[in-house]
């Protein structure tokens, strides 16, 4: 793996703390002036009267960090971003918990939202990651994404 | 015939009954390693799954050059 | 003012650990996928040498409340939103520090950035909130929105 | 001739030299009370005004229907 290739796997849930530890970070970066951000949750879907009580997320790791290192390279070519962090759970993440975090910087907000947008759909549509949706039963499904 | 190591995710691993295995095989494509994979796993034949090889998906026309094959399923991160 | 229009405001900077908060709240709320947020932070702009150490925030509090009121009803009649908050700061923020927070949550992704890019310029168009730039020698000028 | 309070906000509060004051005027409508508030601060010309009524911004051809009117600069919030 590249040296600059970062890791973007938590096991288990993102918490609250760890996304506000991450904005904390950029307050010395006074080039900035706004930030998105993106958080998937794990909802409590319904199929054929069970519920979704967890995810469980496998995935090729060094393939999808890999993946999302190039997606990062693109997007700071395309767009004036200053910095931008991604972190994806591994492991089971209950229903109501955080799985996915993206974060963009940039000085200004033109574009800022829309390339956040752009970066979450290539990550879900591009990096290996697996989710089993686990129902109250112990039962499963696996997870499918819809575009 | 060369010897490949094929890891299975996901929905496949359960569909194959093994997260990993070796096979040797005659196929130089990566489309006639698909067909070579429906052909030894039926259930196969009706889902999606790509291949891939040196950290990068793999089109059905790519030579297959890596000993190590990963075999997808659709991905469902985010 | 009607009971059901919220106060955005803030003493001063918004804490990352009020947004931590704010993120953490909504776990029970089993039925979001994804949320998105945008933050304002003060730039250390360079004007003629000078350089913005803060921006001192005023406001017609009433009519601003009002006002993102009315956005908020607006922005829920049009996408699919399940919750939105918007909190701005008043009196002092130095640079590095956050003075603008809004957060909008939804069952899918679909439009969701796009629905928060729109509320951010919809608040920053119309709602009476004004920004004075603190120099590091004191002297100010008026910050102008570009859009 | 109707009394009405205005409150002067942001940078025109310094242009002004104050943040409220009241006014007997006999403008009837929002843009006659602009131009007697050009009238009397003559650095209000060479800024970008707008005034408020009733938690709203009101239209130069609106008619006055509060007492109290804000007297806003550009907005720059965010």
């Amino acid at each position: 793996m590249k040296a600059n290739v970062k890791n973007i796997f938590v096991e288990g849930a993102i918490a609250p703390e760890k996304i506000a530890q991450s904005i904390a970070a950029h307050q010395a970066k006074t080039g900035i002036g706004g930030h998105c951000l993106f958080l998937g949750q794990v909802r409590a879907d319904e199929v054929a009267g069970k519920t979704v009580t967890a995810i469980d997320f496998s995935a090729q790791r060094e393939m999808a960090n890999q993946v999302c290192h190039q997606i990062k390279e693109k997007a700071f070519a395309k767009y004036p971003i200053h910095c931008m962090h991604i972190y994806h759970s591994i492991g089971t993440v209950k229903t109501g918990e955080l799985c996915f975090f993206v974060f963009v910087s940039a000085a200004h907000r033109t574009d800022l939202a829309q390339a956040l947008d752009k970066i979450v759909q290539q990550i879900k549509a591009e990096a290996p990651i697996f989710g089993k949706e686990i129902f109250d039963d112990q039962s499963h499904q696996w997870k499918e994404n819809k575009y | 015939m060369t010897q490949r190591t094929l890891t299975y995710y996901g929905k496949l691993a359960e569909l194959t009954g093994k997260s990993k295995e070796e096979i040797t095989t005659e196929a130089h494509t990566v489309g006639a390693l698909k067909d070579r994979l429906i052909d030894r796993y039926p259930a196969l034949k009706k889902v999606s799954f790509k291949l891939a090889q040196g950290q990068a998906i793999a089109d059905d026309k790519d030579l297959l050059t890596d000993t190590n094959i990963d075999v997808f399923p659709p991905f469902s991160g985010g």
